[in-house]
């Protein structure tokens, strides 16, 4: 294993540290216990939008701390949901009086600790509403499983979300933005060769030199399938037509388009994925009227991408384009 | 205070934390292996990361009774480990803790422990026997140990039974279908692997036997 | 090799044209030749500022056009200068009236094609001035080389200018403000790992599972020396050393700092080097004013990074800070 | 119109584009592989790409002289080629268009003809014999050209003897350190390495001789 590291048991906190000092005029690091929260509070009365997860998806979640998206973020370990003391601690610090939104991607370790960090705000008088992102078709049956998966998707969920609390919305407006967003979102990934883990020191899954896995999820876990090598128009098939069957989308609806690069594959990339995701969803006579391209759900070095398709409304497309200051994201 | 052999005393309790930290050491590669399988291969780096700290606090922190020191660990563990394992885990030693408050644990005791902390476990993660989780290691756990309390075994004999159940439990867990946690994103592809939680499980329970016998 | 593409011989092609759909907003991918033009064009004798080179650095340079920064950039074929025709229709594109600043990475394709163009240009009746980046440490001894090779640092040169542009500065003003930036920058870097061009198939150079390659380039050609895989700390302080003494900076100096990520190394690992690199000019009592940390100079899929160090005045502090709204940098 | 065995006219000047290609293909891999070891193994691919597209155009384009094909090499190279190699081959060819104007070329043209290409990439690319350049390969072949002349060779002769001295030329690069080009980046690490540009200014003058042979 190569990377760019010293001790991995201090990996994130480096990291993290790092991130605070390149981005000090918009974040502020607070240790012990680890969160990121914004310098520039909001108004009074303003709904804090607070997400957090695993480390290794950068810059999900910290590089969304800003203006018009997150108030804070919470890291945990690499691929390891932060426990409920960072997660209350970074409620309570985000509250700005007009309560909490906390925006959860759907894993066991994510929900259940955020569910007790939310029992810990709401004894120091600090409201949150949870909305989970589950966006993963790749995960098929939720009845068999702890139900879809939080990926890309996360972006645009976390993006309405400040933008609405941004604009004022209370906390019931907020939610309620949140979870259309995420009704409203779907996405599927592929992995061409697994992400190594730090202090694990070899790749989550052995992929051979001419197998790719389809499915795929953001930490290191397998996929649904395995399939030889593809072209990239073939594997963006495979990635839109499930997003698109999900989402039901029919002729004449809008959507916004985001390709997610997974860490190790470069932007070139991803517009030849982005070319033809756009082409098939053209053919379904879908309008792309929004576009993302960049590694902003990642899942270390892992190389491949995930397609995300979240279909448009008049309001929602106003939210994703409100402005939006953070060290990932910005317009 | 060092544990006397046999007797379930707040010794016992800090034995036992101090045998559950070397041994889940021990298994931390094989664990995240387990973890590496079918979930995300954090698990044994969770669990060590929780019971060194664990370790570490309850050395000289004050505690008149095993439920003192089971709250420190239930504490530490919530507020260390992080994943799905640390609020499970945090949930079952909290939820032990409260039934734990006797100077010494008799029979019945430890088998309201091991109820307790399945409980605890199940309110939490709301996974049934079969799901592949934990459960399928401290379910079996807790009904051993009321059947051997009920047989009339004493405190080390009821801890004993519990600990080869969940040895059976865990090992139950490799051919099912996992419907709960991260393992069950895998579908069909989950079958044929132990569940690291479970056998974290019984690591736990083992060094609780060892503490006892030291 | 796994990649997502289709024919690797159309891969710049399928490539650039994702890319230009993505962000119709800001450029227009213009064919036969290939290159890339903003879609808003400045005000009459508004100097444009155009860059180029083989494709496979992105988002360099494409990713920079539009306003505040390129007027025009040129894709070559992976790591191979653009063909002078290309250029040549860029410039005459790209050109506002008030003639063109080429922006030019220093290797003897690009510097030749570059030049070609400008004559092709001149006949046109479009002034072409060029600015060479020359940044790279690595290559220690300018009498025996090509002379030092355009890395990192093109980033700033092509704001710097851009900037100059945007604000009206005239064609010898822009020019002589890409110098000031070129002669204030310098970069060096290290790779984990090689990249693979698509149409050779496999990595460019070996590296052991326990080597890294230090002052590396972009474009797959092997770096000065090999040495044993190394904490982040280590291997940041061989970069940045020879670059703070190549600069001469001295106690009280101000300067930009840029962690560049070569591809495939996430920004977890961006951010543990960009802390080292801070630490290690704060102890020689610099201060680092501005930052940037992120993959913009990359090479393919390589793992690894550079860093670049611009020393700062008031002028070139202000041309960093305008605003510039392009694909891949916008404030 | 096809080639007079011997007869260095428009159609072996024709001939020799078409075998150029097919030489620089098979010669491609091995091209690429020379520029991967001290460049950025691209060479191959390029040489490829220009000389592909040359004979596409020179099939059918009109030409009266061996100069006006010559002429369409260079325009088609420098625009398809990109990198080092495209401006210093699209200079050379087209300085060598410009000599070589007569119906058929004798000893004196070819001659001629070797020698201002050579002009041309050293005026794009200013690099002197022993830089561990195509100048390697271009100088002696021009030099040799001359003797064999002087000696009384005829025109086929003439190649043939550059060929020969392009060969050995190139074959003296492998020792020396790089100092202009990409290779030059890698200091002592550019020896021991062939340059790649020598050996397809080597491909090309081994198809014209061929061309000439047909
Ligand atoms: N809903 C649940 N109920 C009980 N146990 C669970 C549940 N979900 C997961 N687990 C247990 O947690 C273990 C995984 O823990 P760990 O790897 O530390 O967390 P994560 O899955 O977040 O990475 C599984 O092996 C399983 O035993
Ligand atoms: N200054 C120069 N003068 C003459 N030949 C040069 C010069 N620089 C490079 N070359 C030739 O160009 C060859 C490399 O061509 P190519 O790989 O196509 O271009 P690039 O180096 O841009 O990738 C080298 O092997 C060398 O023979
Ligand atoms: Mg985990
Ligand atoms: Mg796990
Ligand atoms: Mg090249
Ligand atoms: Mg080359």
């Amino acid at each position: 294993m190569k990377k760019l590291l010293n001790d991995p048991a201090q990996a994130v906190d480096e990291s993290v540290e790092g991130f605070g000092l390149a981005h000090a005029d918009l974040v502020e690091v607070r240790t012990d216990p680890l969160f990121v929260v914004r310098r520039q509070r909001p108004p009074h009365g303003t709904v804090a939008v607070v997400s957090g997860g695993g480390a290794g998806h950068e810059p999900l979640h910290a590089g969304f701390v800003g203006e018009g998206m997150l108030d804070a973020a919470v890291p945990g370990a690499v691929f390891t949901s932060p426990t409920p003391d960072q997660v209350g601690a970074a409620f309570v610090a985000a509250d700005a009086g007009g309560g909490v939104l906390a925006i959860v991607k759907n894993y066991t370790g994510d929900v259940l600790n955020f569910e007790t960090a939310a029992e810990l705000a709401d004894a120091e008088g600090v409201t949150v509403r949870t909305v989970l992102v589950h966006d993963d078709v790749a995960v098929e049956d939720s009845l068999y499983t702890a139900g879809r998966r939080g990926v890309g998707g996360t972006v645009m969920v976390e993006k309405i979300a400040g933008a609405a609390a941004a604009r004022g919305d209370d906390l019931d407006a907020v939610a309620a933005l949140a979870e259309r967003a995420s009704a409203a979102v779907r996405s599927m990934g592929v992995a061409l060769h697994a992400p190594t883990v730090p202090h694990v020191g070899r790749p989550s899954f052995d992929l051979a030199d001419d197998e790719i896995e389809i499915g795929i999820g953001i930490h290191g876990e397998p996929g649904r399938h395995r399939i030889p090598m593809a072209s990239a128009d073939e594997i963006t098939k495979m990635l839109v037509e499930p997003v698109a069957d999900d989402l039901g989308l029919a002729n004449g609806e809008k959507v916004l388009l985001f390709v997610n690069g997974m860490g190790g594959t470069p932007p070139s990339e991803l517009y030849v994925v982005y070319r033809a995701a756009r082409r098939l969803l053209e053919e379904r006579g879908v309008t792309v009227e929004r576009s993302l391209v960049g590694s902003y759900v990642t899942s270390l070095e892992m190389q491949g991408c995930s397609v995300t398709v979240m279909r448009l409304d008049d309001e929602l497309t106003g939210l994703w384009d409100a402005p939006v200051h953070t060290p990932a994201l910005r317009w | 205070m060092s544990a006397v052999t046999g007797v379930l005393d707040v010794a016992w309790a800090r034995t036992w934390v101090q045998a559950a930290a070397v041994a889940v050491a021990d298994a931390k590669d094989e664990l995240t292996e387990l973890d590496r399988q079918i979930g995300d291969a954090d698990h044994g780096f969770n669990m060590d990361r929780g019971f060194q700290a664990a370790a570490a606090k309850v050395v000289d922190a004050p505690a008149e009774t095993v439920g003192d020191v089971l709250k420190l660990v239930a504490m530490t563990l919530m507020s260390t480990v992080g994943g799905a394992a640390g609020p499970l885990y945090g949930t079952a030693f909290l939820r032990a803790a409260k039934v734990t408050t006797a100077p010494e644990l008799g029979p019945d005791d430890v088998v309201a422990l091991l109820e307790a902390a399945l409980e605890g476990v199940v309110a939490r993660g709301k996974a049934a026997v079969g799901e592949k989780t934990m459960v399928d290691a401290w379910t079996p756990a807790a009904a051993a140990a009321a059947s051997a309390r009920d047989a009339g075994a004493d405190a080390v004999g009821v801890l004993e039974a519990a600990l080869r159940a969940a040895e059976e439990g865990a090992a139950s867990t490799v051919p099912l279908l996992a419907t709960k946690g991260r393992a069950s994103y895998l579908g069909e592809r989950s079958q044929g692997h132990l569940d690291p939680g479970a056998r974290s499980t019984v690591v736990l329970l083992a060094a609780a036997l060892e503490a006892a016998r030291a």
